[in-house]
């Protein structure tokens, strides 16, 4: 795709303004076989958070004191929701950033960091050609990396995949707020399920999520759907130290030890960091499924006051445990995933949403068929007088028309059917062979056609006035 | 709005003037996504917003509309434009309510908007309802305030576009009135009897059951036992007996049943009679015509209630089999009586002559003959227009394609009789000396004289009943005929009525006795959509007759035929000479007197083919010392064989839905000594009823039957014909017998006879409990009641009918001593 | 196009403005052998299959001798491909239909079994209501089953979800045609997975798959997605043959052997046959990848030459191998996709694809807003004359109507463009206060209106044609 203009709103959009659905409590009753507005077109929710995504895409800051662009990307917007100039984290100053890349267009995030110790070479991004091969469903994808003085002082610049109204985990389900999310067992077995789905990634490329696995980096992108962020920047920051480490270890241990094996072994505990972290993670978000209250205590005592499985506490219960190098990732999937078919009903699930942004994006891309579809109708319907062959043609779309929208009931009261609409046009868009019957106005004279010819008169009459277009 | 519209050039209001934004040019099918042009700022809601208290029907939901089969058909021969019918086919674009087609539960639903009666089982107090109708016996059924207040309910029904009793025309959408719909029997799981066929009958004239082979005559039945003379033909034929029993009879000739239409069609009279306003079904009757030679090949058997015929299809087929039935009947009076009743009621003499219109030919033919049915012809528009202003004076060189426009209204069926009576044609001569001087032979028939009963066929094509429609009043109630027997060119003459009559004294009255009309749901060339319906005079008033919906009706929407839909097809005139004849009923009470009467057969045997003294008699013959008496009591009891299985739907939840009921057929009757006196509980009819086609289950459990028992050949029991048996039943319920049996409604139902209440004493009944809401069986109140263990093998229906006779006495008994209701509670 | 400078109008259009989807975006150009998991499940082009269902799905049947409905089931039309009237599986004739369903409106698939023995009560229906309990993606749903007279004879009607333009595996990949789909190990996986899936939740509850484990009744609905059919018949029709040897059974054993064990006996060796037949599906698939002359010969000889990995020949091996009462489905999960992986790859591919769905959703938001806004316009401007005001009213809209649709150059040619009808429907829809001239057809006379007024003279039309309907 080319790059959009961006667009300047000044106002907020009135999501409910749009289609509005019933006020609350109200019960439309509708019986199997009706439907109204709102059930023949995409559900309300879904419409209004792709909407909001696609705002927060295309949001600008009007007088922005930012760089004008910072390498490729232009039109920056901080979207940072904290505020913080420093990092809890990282403990070091850090801000996030929307912005356009000028090479595709697209909206990345930008993730700056005023980064303390002077970088000299690429050797703190020696690991971010391996963040960037990792292709996870469940991690931020990261894209380039770069230091850059656009901000006055050096900056290292890491640019991220952009993710509209994503939200931290923390944000989603913990931050006091009122559209704090509910968590339930199921979301905790399928958290899981995402983090580890990562980790296999992460772990088999000799990475460590390190920094990521934390609610303040996890985000929230689609309903339900996790993924980590941030990913590198722990490699970057923790270079020096690393390096320090290293140095040390290798003037205390013999030759032997090669420098390989060390990285390895460092890895190695890393990745075992990583396991504690999920297990914190799961902890903290378990314990938001009791009352304030009843939230404090030491792990034992609360473990026992959780209403979840003894599935689940088992999991808990290994991962807050002592996590040691003999922890095998595979085993504890084997063990407590597949054994007890939580990977399967992912898969489910999957499948099923699927299956269900499918037939909800089909129905769109109808509605676009069908909008173009009537309005080359409208186009041809009034044309003035041409030759008698072009009329008689006209006059039989005027009829369909009128077969399409003006029906009456016995009274000769006019009926307004939506459903029939739809139907109607969509048969003359596949243009099947099925017959209807359309009489004059007068109601002398009839005549029998299919939605095949009507669909081949539309294209002919259409082709003649855009060849009188083109010509 | 109220903008008002200004000369050009504008005045000083200004449009605005905008940029117009850079997006496009697109093409319509161009793939861009239509969001690419941005919305305005917007504080209001969206005009494209439906309002959500707006519901639709789901277009996929409704049953698709079918386009005429005659449109269609017109279409396919011209290209573009046709002509409509608005009259025809309804106004455009007309909105078609939702239909459910879910009708899972019949009872009390709607079907095409009408309304429906729910099953017996289902209706308000259920269990006392379902009783009532299953028991043709229960005193309290012909309870007269009942009656009344169905009748209340009825009157305020007819009115209503949903009752099934509507019969006013010119619906929305030319629809059919409700009273001549193509009425379904539901089954429950109860079976037919839970259908609440008094729903469709509030009248005193029995209504004939459809699903069932050939019902399609069922409407031309009522025609004819409404006519007096006719009727009583019939029905005084069954007091002589005609009970062939020969194997000839049986084997060969495939009759087992020893029977004839014409003793058939007497039963079924005797039946219809005696139900009253109740259903009777033509099982037997039915039976018989499926076997018969001539029927079969005339092609006149339909087992599916006409699904597959169109409206010509069933014309044909109605006024084919109206002049078969007659000539079968007469043939049977022949064979039966060596007499020839219905020639001289119904016989239509006729001249044939044959003449050569060339001198060459010698051909000069005369001959007569008799027919039993006058086929209508419509007139060429020449003569139809002798008596009609020709209004379109363009009109003169296509003389023979009539034109309703071109015709005048006030035509009648006096004009299309008169030309049918008469009938001229020209034919090229066949004979070999033809080859050299051509020339036609000149035909014509003649018809002689008009008999006292006239059937009339009116077989006529699409485009003529259009004809027919378009006249003001075709159908006449009655109209005169002179019988000029001196003029043999023109022996008849017609007139509409009175005032036109030279000499009154020389003309004969004909009546309209009723006709049977075709009714065409949709258009003549589909399939299934048409049924038959009669009217009919009786009483003085005028009657509907659809099947089992019997209703009286307005006569002017008898004798209104304006509509294109209703086709009538077989017409019955009498004449004034015979009309006045009031035809007596038998009377039970005086019946056995009746000096033609012959009622032997109640004590002899008469075995089916061979004889069959040997086998084991359990039964005693009745001597003529012990006649029957008006109200004498008996024990019946019948046991079935299953010709076929019942049909059902069956849903995976074990929802189950009876569509087509098993057909049981008669097996063995036994009837027993029910009077106090040495021989009381001694059977004296003990009938195994002779079976020659294929028995699909012999249900030996239930009827003791086994295979080979039924077998002419094979059978080791006192066989019969169905025939024989049949009489001795029927001579007994016309001599006033009293039936006490467990269980009656199923077995009369099964031997097809009616047997009015007041003459059955069912112990199914006496001793039925609401709570239970099922009939207790003979074998579980034999023990409780008289402590006796019966059926502990086989049913035998000797034993059978005896146990019902002894609690019959024991209800008696208990009732004598007032601890009727202790003993059915306990 | 290019990016456009917004326009300076004083009327900026905005809002909802079409933004790039958000990631993953897929590069579809893949060459035709380059397969990833993340493409596995997403038609290559989504309007096109769209359509060709919508088209399946509406198609009819003109001149049907069919029943005009069975049960709540009309407009029948027979969908199947094979035209052979004895199905080759259950050696009776059965045929398939599509119907729409009076109750709900929604398509379905009806398979009418011409049994051949008589069925007097539900018992052999008996599996059913189990059928029905399972909601797995990857079997097609039965919603009903009963006996019809319908056809003239009792016949079996089972009511399964409707998959338009589904296709058998065999027709899919084998049988002899231009389309065939080309078969690769990762397919195989992936289908092996999803039969697996499906198996799970039918063994778990006591069923067999039986019948439907074959490359004739395992269709493919979506871009690789397949679902096991005519699930439940086998039950059906071999009610009458396991009660026979259920009363055999019986009649030989000794009293201790009860009814309840038999069945679960029975079940049993069912549930092993189902595994037999996987590895038979997945055997005969594998074939595919080899040419045709090389296909020929026996088992061992064959999978040496089949150019797939280690791992799904062990696959292939196990499960055409000794298959026996031992053999545990969740223990060769673990050991043939989790170790390898299999799993979590297939999770990937799924949240991808729904990742790429909801982004290609969110670019076509607008559609269904355009079409009712046009379709309102459609249904008010010809009723017939109504009092003088109304028709005043109309006369506006039918010069609005003219002002979008009927415009000329200078030249008199016609201009039809798209993006104008839109603005204008646009600015319509939110009733904005520009204000436009429109010329009456004569060009006569003239009004100027606003956006706003011409809306409100639409609303206003509309209300009163559906206010006269609800009266």
């Amino acid at each position: 795709g080319q790059a959009p203009p961006p667009g300047q709103s000044m106002f907020p959009l009135n999501y409910h303004l749009y289609a509005p659905g019933p006020p609350p409590r109200f019960n439309n009753n509708l019986l199997p076989y009706e439907t109204n507005a709102s059930l023949l077109f995409i559900p309300e929710d879904l419409r209004e958070s792709t909407q909001q995504k696609n705002e927060a895409t295309l949001q600008t800051l009007p007088h922005s004191t930012l760089p004008d662009h910072i390498g490729v990307y232009h039109s920056l917007v901080p979207i940072d929701k904290t505020y913080e100039p420093t990092s809890k984290i990282w403990h070091i100053p850090s801000s996030i950033y929307k912005a356009f890349s000028n090479a595709d267009g697209n909206p990345y995030a930008l993730r700056r960091i005023d980064h303390q110790f002077p970088i000299i070479n690429e050797l703190p991004f020696k690991n971010i050609k391996k963040w960037r091969s990792i292709k996870n469903p469940n991690i931020v994808q990261i894209r380039d990396a770069f230091t850059s003085m656009a901000f006055g002082r050096s900056t290292i610049i890491l640019v991220y995949d952009f993710y509209p109204n994503s939200n931290t985990l923390l944000d989603h389900h913990k931050r006091n707020g009122t559209r704090n999310k509910v968590v339930t067992e199921e979301i905790l077995w399928s958290y899981l399920i995402q983090i580890i789905n990562a980790l296999n990634d992460i772990h088999e490329r000799g990475l460590a999520a390190r920094s990521s696995l934390n609610l303040n980096k996890i985000i929230v992108t689609n309903k339900n759907r996790i993924r980590l962020s941030s990913c590198g920047i722990s490699d970057i920051l923790g270079y020096e130290e690393e390096e320090k480490q290293q140095q040390q270890q290798q003037n205390q241990e013999d030759e032997t030890m090669t420098d390989e094996n060390s990285t390895i072994n460092n890895i190695r505990q890393l990745q075992i960091e990583d396991i504690k972290n999920l297990g914190k993670v799961l902890y903290e978000l378990s314990l938001l499924t009791l009352p304030m209250n009843l939230r404090y205590g030491d792990f034992n005592s609360i473990i026992k006051k959780l209403g979840l499985s003894e599935d689940f506490l088992a999991v808990l219960r290994i991962l807050n445990g002592e996590v040691t190098e003999e922890f095998s990732l595979g085993k504890f999937n084997e063990r407590y995933l597949l054994q007890n078919n939580k990977l399967f009903s992912i898969i489910n699930g999957l499948q099923d949403s699927s299956d269900y942004l499918e037939s909800q994006l089909s129905t769109e891309l109808e509605n676009s068929r069908l909008f173009r579809l009537i309005t080359k109708i409208n186009y041809i319907i009034d044309q003035p007088d041409s030759n008698p062959e072009v009329n008689n043609n006209r006059y039989i779309i005027k009829l369909f028309r009128d077969f399409i929208f003006y029906q009456y009931d016995e009274f000769g009261k006019p009926i307004v059917e939506l459903s029939r609409v739809v139907i109607n046009l969509n048969k003359l868009d596949a243009g099947i062979d099925e017959k209807i019957l359309l009489v004059s106005r007068d109601e002398q004279s009839c005549i029998i056609v299919s939605y095949k010819e009507i669909r081949d008169i539309i294209d002919s009459l259409f082709r003649n006035l855009t060849s009188q277009y083109y010509k | 709005s109220s903008k008002t519209f200004v000369s050009y050039p504008p005045p000083l209001d200004q449009p605005d003037t905008t940029i117009s934004p850079m997006y496009g040019p697109y093409s319509i099918d161009e793939n861009i996504p239509l969001s690419t042009v941005g919305m305005p700022f917007y504080k209001d809601q969206l005009l494209s917003g439906f309002p959500y208290e707006l519901s639709f029907t789901k277009e996929l939901a409704r049953i698709q509309t079918q386009i005429d089969p005659e449109l269609l058909i017109e279409s396919e021969k011209t290209k573009g434009f046709i002509p409509y019918d608005k009259v025809k086919y309804g106004p455009r674009n007309i909105y078609k309510r939702y239909q459910s087609l879910n009708d899972n539960k019949s009872g009390g639903s709607t079907y095409d908007g009408k309304i429906l009666p729910k099953f017996i089982s289902e209706q308000k107090n259920s269990s006392k309802s379902l009783r009532k109708t299953i028991s043709n016996s229960s005193i309290d059924s012909d309870n007269p305030i009942e009656k009344d207040k169905d009748k209340d309910k009825d009157n305020e029904d007819t009115n209503n576009n949903s009752s099934i009793f509507q019969y006013k025309p010119n619906q929305p959408g030319n629809k059919v009135p409700n009273c001549y719909s193509i009425l379904q029997i539901q089954y429950s799981k109860f079976g037919v009897r839970d259908f609440d066929f008094s729903f469709y009958n509030k009248t005193e004239y029995c209504g004939l059951e459809n699903h069932i082979d050939n019902s399609y005559i069922n409407a031309l039945l009522q025609l004819y036992r409404f006519q007096p003379e006719f009727h009583y033909l019939v029905l005084g034929n069954l007091l002589k007996e005609w009970l062939p029993n020969d194997y000839n009879t049986i084997i060969n000739n495939k009759n087992p049943q020893g029977s004839s239409i014409l003793n058939e069609l007497g039963y079924l009279f005797d039946m219809m009679e005696k139900a009253k306003g109740k259903n009777v079904n033509i099982s037997n009757f039915t039976q018989i015509l499926s076997m018969n030679e001539i029927i079969k090949s005339k092609g006149l058997i339909n087992v599916n209630e006409c699904q597959t015929l169109n409206s010509k299809d069933l014309r044909n087929l109605i006024t084919m089999f109206n002049e078969v039935l007659i000539n079968q009947l007469n043939q049977d009076f022949f064979i039966q009586t060596q007499s020839k009743p219905l020639s001289s009621l119904m016989g239509i003499p006729y001249e044939l002559e044959i003449k050569s219109s060339s001198k060459a030919c010698l051909i000069n033919e005369k001959s007569g003959g008799l027919m039993f049915n006058l086929d209508l012809i419509t007139p060429p528009s020449n003569a139809l227009n002798q008596y009609a202003v020709v209004i379109n004076n363009k009109w003169n060189n296509q003389s023979n394609i009539i034109n309703p426009n071109t015709t005048k209204k006030n035509i009648t069926i006096v004009t299309y009789l008169e030309y049918s009576v008469n009938q001229f044609r020209s034919v090229p001569c066949q004979q070999s000396h033809s080859h050299q001087f051509p020339h036609n032979l000149e035909i014509r028939k003649s018809i002689v004289s008009l008999p006292s009963l006239l059937s009339i066929n009116v077989n006529l094509s699409s485009t003529e009943f259009k004809l027919i429609n378009s006249f003001e009043q075709w159908l006449l109630p009655e109209f005169y005929v002179f019988n000029n027997n001196n003029s043999s060119n023109n022996p008849l003459s017609f007139r509409q009525n009175v005032s036109q009559l030279e000499n009154p004294k020389n003309y004969l009255k004909y009546e309209l006795v009723g006709f049977v009309c075709e009714i065409s749901h949709q258009s003549d060339s589909a399939t299934g959509f048409h049924n038959l319906v009669s009217f009919i005079k009786t009483g003085g008033e005028w009657y509907l007759f659809n099947n089992f919906l019997v209703m009286p009706i307005p006569q002017e929407e008898v004798f209104n035929l304006s509509s294109n839909w209703k086709k009538p097809v077989v017409l019955l005139y009498n004449s004034s000479d015979i009309s006045s004849n009031k035809f007596e009923y038998f009377h039970s009470e005086t019946f056995a007197k009746i000096p033609s009467l012959n009622s032997s057969i109640l004590y002899r045997d008469h075995f089916a083919g061979t004889i069959r003294e040997s086998y084991k008699k359990e039964y005693e013959l009745l001597t003529e010392q012990e006649a029957p008496e008006f109200g004498s009591i008996v024990a019946i009891d019948a046991e079935f064989v299953n010709l076929a299985p019942d049909e059902f739907e069956i849903r995976y939840t074990g929802d189950k839905k009876l569509i087509k009921p098993k057909v049981l057929s008669l097996a063995r009757l036994s009837i027993i000594r029910g009077e106090d006196g040495p021989k009381f509980g001694k059977a004296f009819i003990d009938d195994y009823i002779v079976h020659t086609n294929e028995i699909h289950d012999y249900l030996t459990n239930f009827s003791g039957i086994e295979p080979g028992d039924l077998d002419p050949i094979k059978s080791q029991k006192n066989l019969t014909t169905l025939q024989t048996t049949y009489r001795k039943l029927w001579l007994l319920l016309n001599m006033g017998i009293v039936f006490v049996g467990h269980g009656l409604y199923n077995d009369f139902r099964g031997i097809n006879i009616q047997v009015p209440s007041n003459q059955i004493r069912d112990t199914a009944e006496f001793f039925y409990k609401s709570s239970y809401k099922r009939q207790l069986s003979l074998k579980f109140l034999a023990y409780i009641l008289l402590k006796e263990k019966v059926q502990t093998g086989n049913h035998d229906s000797i034993e059978d009918a005896y146990t019902a006779l002894l609690l019959y006495r024991k209800y008696l008994d208990l009732l004598a001593q007032g601890q009727f209701e202790d003993t059915l509670s306990n």
